[in-house]
């Protein structure tokens, strides 16, 4: 079952997800002591914008360029650098495997 | 399509290579050559026909699926008799000392026997069948290519 | 062979596996570099041919044979395999050239190209 | 039973084989009993490889000779040399093969519903077929031509099915680029093959391990043979073309092109572990592997984040995910010589290696073929213009939960296995290596989460308001995949117990390899 082989502590999925659905008992008693306001199907469950006009599903999804900005502006020119190697053209793929080749030749010669 | 002459010639030429063919094919197991070889000069002579007919009026009677059969076909047969030697292993000449290309040839230098080679001749037609379809479906396929990029220029 | 350094055929194989990787790195038309890559695998066939050569070894066909000792025809198989699976990559790859060109127009492998980052 | 199990594999083989040549005249007659062929064969395979490596796990290696019953009948008598096509099986073997043959079932049966709108089916079945023999042929054989011939048979099969839609513009391209690195990639390892040849007249991996002095030439071949192998499993800076080609290729096809690079993974293994083995410089080779690994995983990793089309997203984790099996091999080479740090953590190092190339197949297949099921159904793999399909595609969605938290580690999953014990032993080994494996699948969780919410989470888009659940035969290729996972990750012990240590056993014990073939003869 459980993996032993581990040094520090054996892992066994079982266990854990006894443990998981401990917590998640415990969470929901939790949860069920909270208010029981919320109605289905009332304006509780529209999107509340600040009362302006919500814009359609279309323009409301953020889209998979906008995700990580922050991320991609940061790390700018370590991704400007990787683009530029990745260059598409199949001719420059064989070069890196030409010098790969001879690097690990010569690797394997001196040591 | 080219002129008259070289259609004519290739009429001739055409039976001429195919019977080498055959030749190399059926004689692979006592002398060079053998099903790839043989079934590659099949093919050229499709070359030939294509090159003095145009691929046109070649694909007309000669379709793409008739050489997929014929591929398949020999394919078949190849792993068929592959598998006949299953009772000792996979690939056992199990024709050997039987009627059919069964004859053990004397060990060392000797005159050469059709009749010997067991499963190997067998092989070697199943090969050349396939090689003969495939590559002929190659060079027709590819004639057809290139005809159709001219016509859309 | 007499009178032929034996490492002659070596140089050749060199050779053209060295031309052969130029031109493959070097040229940007896609059917250049079919061609280099062609060159490529008869630079190893010839490779595994000349391993084969035995100094007074004939050829291990037994019909009408000298009484010499025959060599094992393992390189010749392995190059008769070799030539087979490179007559196979060389179709493919020309019919792959041709449908590229039909698409882009194109068979330059810059301008070509559809895909990179 | 007991024939079936001494002809198992060649039969893992040539069963492939066999009906791949039957179904261009068996599709032209009634497709559906093609369909039936291709699922009822790979099936039969699966069995032929389970009852195989059941018997390997109690009885050890199997030698079989193609051709004769034994291996040491040769022409003169004295001549103890293997020449014939000889396949030697061990337990390293086997789990490659299981590996394969799961992956083949579930693309198989996914390509049912996949495929059903283009032309030239019969040639689609054909070459998948060929492709799964070629990987069985690579993972079983025992001689190092052999290795070559099935590596050139599956990759010249994979790309023709990568370039198989050719109404795509693209999709010549990705094939083009995979058939030029694969052809030359294999042309180096023929030359390689020649070193060998020329120096000790052997083609067989058993008997070149015997006598392998690690010659000049030698350690040109090594890294002849590395470098290729690498290229072929799209190990960084030698992965360009595994995005343009996986991107493009029909998703169950894509499945099996990873699978193929597992294929020539083994094929690393088996050149540096039997092959080679204790006479190589192996802190120096070790190294060359981790490093490996570790430029596979980081930049691998990264330049997913960047991506917005999602099956290049995938593929490049696919390079990442390689990288963590490249360590953990990398570092089990490195203290091959050295038993006490072997045991302490060599081992356990590359359990995890191994362990996680079965794991990695299993969920990075149900990944390509999620994507592949809102490909069907959208018609496009631009994330930018995907959202909110989690409405109209349920099943769909929780399947890609599922392979995304496996990949990205999220306990109790299968993938936190086999990360946990790649982590504790390479922290062993040298702490910087544990920390970018982390790092790494943290990035790993970020993108999958942004292809998650580009792609499945949001309102309903109006484009979208015609998708429905993809077909049933898609949803069984997929559910395969997932039943794999949920019983990897409940009971990892067992997997590790009878599949990834005997594997790592095998790999170790590179006389038992060698006196499999050797033994015999001498």
């Amino acid at each position: 079952m459980a993996i032993s082989e581990l040094s520090y502590s054996p892992w066994s999925p079982v266990l854990w997800l006894l443990a998981f659905v401990v917590v998640m008992i415990m969470a929901y008693f939790f949860r069920r002591r909270g208010q029981k306001k919320y109605k289905k199907g009332t304006e509780q469950t529209r999107i509340f914008l600040c009362g302006e006009e919500v814009p359609e599903a279309r323009q409301r999804h953020i889209r998979a360029h906008n995700v990580y900005w922050g991320f991609f502006k940061t790390m700018k020119e370590y991704y400007d650098a990787n683009i530029k190697a990745h260059t598409g053209i199949i001719n420059d793929y064989i070069i890196w495997f030409i010098a790969l080749v001879s690097i690990t030749a010569v690797i394997l010669f001196i040591v | 399509m080219m002129s008259k002459i070289v259609r004519t010639m290739s009429n001739f030429l055409i039976l001429v290579v195919l019977v080498y063919g055959l030749y190399i094919i059926m004689h692979g197991h006592s002398t060079p050559g053998g099903g790839f070889q043989g079934g590659a000069v099949v093919a050229s002579g499709v070359a030939l026909l294509i090159v003095a007919f145009g691929s046109h009026s070649i694909h007309e009677n000669l379709k793409e699926h008739h050489l997929s059969i014929l591929k398949s076909t020999g394919l078949l047969i190849f792993i068929g008799l592959a598998f006949g030697g299953m009772a000792r292993t996979f690939f056992y000449n199990f024709l050997v000392g039987s009627p059919i290309f069964g004859h053990i040839p004397p060990l060392g230098p000797n005159p050469g026997e059709m009749l010997s080679g067991g499963v190997i001749p067998l092989m070697d037609i199943g090969v050349s069948l396939n090689v003969a379809g495939g590559l002929s479906a190659i060079l027709l396929v590819m004639a057809l290519a290139i005809t159709a990029t001219e016509v859309e220029e | 062979m007499e009178g032929i350094p034996f490492n002659i055929p070596f140089l050749a194989v060199a050779a053209m596996i060295g031309i052969a990787f130029y031109i493959i790195v070097s040229q940007r038309n896609l059917i250049k570099l079919v061609m280099g890559l062609s060159i490529l695998a008869s630079g190893v066939n010839l490779f595994l041919i000349t391993l084969g050569y035995r100094e007074g070894g004939i050829a291990p066909v037994y019909t009408h044979a000298p009484t010499e000792r025959m060599v094992l025809p393992i390189p010749q198989a392995l190059t008769l395999t070799s030539i087979v699976i490179a007559v196979a990559c060389l179709a493919l790859m020309l019919s792959m050239v041709v449908h590229i060109y039909r698409h882009t127009g194109d068979i330059d492998a810059e301008k070509s190209r559809q895909m990179k980052g | 039973m007991h024939a079936l199990v001494t002809h198992s594999p060649i039969l893992i083989i040539a069963i492939p084989l066999l009906a791949a040549f039957l179904i261009p005249l068996i599709g032209r007659a009634n497709e559906k009993a093609r369909d039936v062929l291709v699922v009822a064969a790979l099936a039969f395979v699966g069995f032929l490889v389970i009852i195989l490596a059941k018997d390997i796990y109690f009885n050890g290696l199997r030698v079989y000779t193609l051709g004769a019953s034994s291996s040491i009948l040769t022409i003169p008598e004295h001549y103890m040399v293997p020449v014939r096509i000889i396949l030697e099986v061990d337990s390293m073997s086997t789990f490659m093969a299981i590996i394969t043959a799961t992956v083949s079932l579930a693309a198989a049966i996914y390509s049912l519903a996949f495929v059903r709108e283009e032309t030239g089916q019969n040639r689609f079945y054909t070459l998948l077929l060929l492709l799964a023999a070629g990987m069985f042929g690579m993972e079983l054989t025992g001689d190092l031509f052999n290795l070559f011939v099935f590596l050139e048979i599956a990759s010249i099969a994979g790309a023709a099915l990568t370039a198989f839609r050719t109404r795509f513009a693209d999709t010549a391209e990705g094939g083009f680029k995979y058939i030029v690195i694969s052809s030359i990639a294999a042309l180096m390892i023929l030359l390689a093959i020649g070193l060998f040849y020329a120096q000790y007249n052997l083609i067989n991996i058993g008997a070149l391990a015997q006598v392998m002095q690690y010659t000049m030439l030698d350690k040109i071949a090594l890294a002849l043979l590395v470098i290729a192998f690498m290229m072929k499993l799209a190990g960084v800076p030698l992965h360009m073309w595994c995005p343009d080609a996986y991107s493009v290729a029909p998703a169950s096809i894509t499945v099996m092109l990873v699978a193929a690079s597992y294929a020539c993974l083994y094929a690393l293994f088996r050149t540096c572990f039997t092959l080679y083995g204790v006479c190589l410089n192996l802190v120096t080779v070790g190294w060359i592997v981790i490093i490996f690994g570790l430029l596979s995983m980081f930049i691998g990793v990264t330049m997913a984040v960047f991506q917005s089309d999602i099956k290049r997203l995938m593929a490049y984790h696919c390079i990442s995910q390689t990288g963590y099996m490249l360590l953990g091999i990398g570092v089990g080479l490195a203290v091959l010589d050295n038993p006490e740090a072997l045991n302490s953590y060599g081992i356990a190092a590359m359990n995890g290696g191994i362990f996680h190339i079965i794991n990695n197949a299993l969920y990075k297949g149900l990944l390509f073929l999620t994507a592949g099921a809102l490909f069907y159904r959208t018609g496009t793999r631009d994330l930018n213009k995907m959202g909110g399909l989690a409405h109209k595609m349920k099943w769909t969605a929780i399947f890609y939960i599922i392979g995304a938290l496996s990949i990205s580690g999220i306990p109790p999953s299968n993938g936190f296995a086999s990360k946990l014990l790649l982590y504790e032993s390479t922290y062993q080994f040298h702490p910087v290596i544990a920390i970018v494996a982390m790092i790494t699948s943290i990035l790993t969780l970020a993108s999958f989460t942004k292809a998650f919410y580009s792609a499945f989470m949001g309102a309903e888009l109006p484009e979208y308001e015609e998708v429905k659940e993809v077909p049933k035969s898609m949803m069984a290729g997929m559910a395969i995949l997932v039943v794999g996972i949920i019983f990897f990750s409940l009971f990892p012990g067992l997997v590790i117990d009878w599949l990834a240590h005997p594997a790592t056993e095998a790999l170790i014990n590179q006389g038992a390899y060698i006196s499999g073939i050797m033994g015999g003869m001498g």
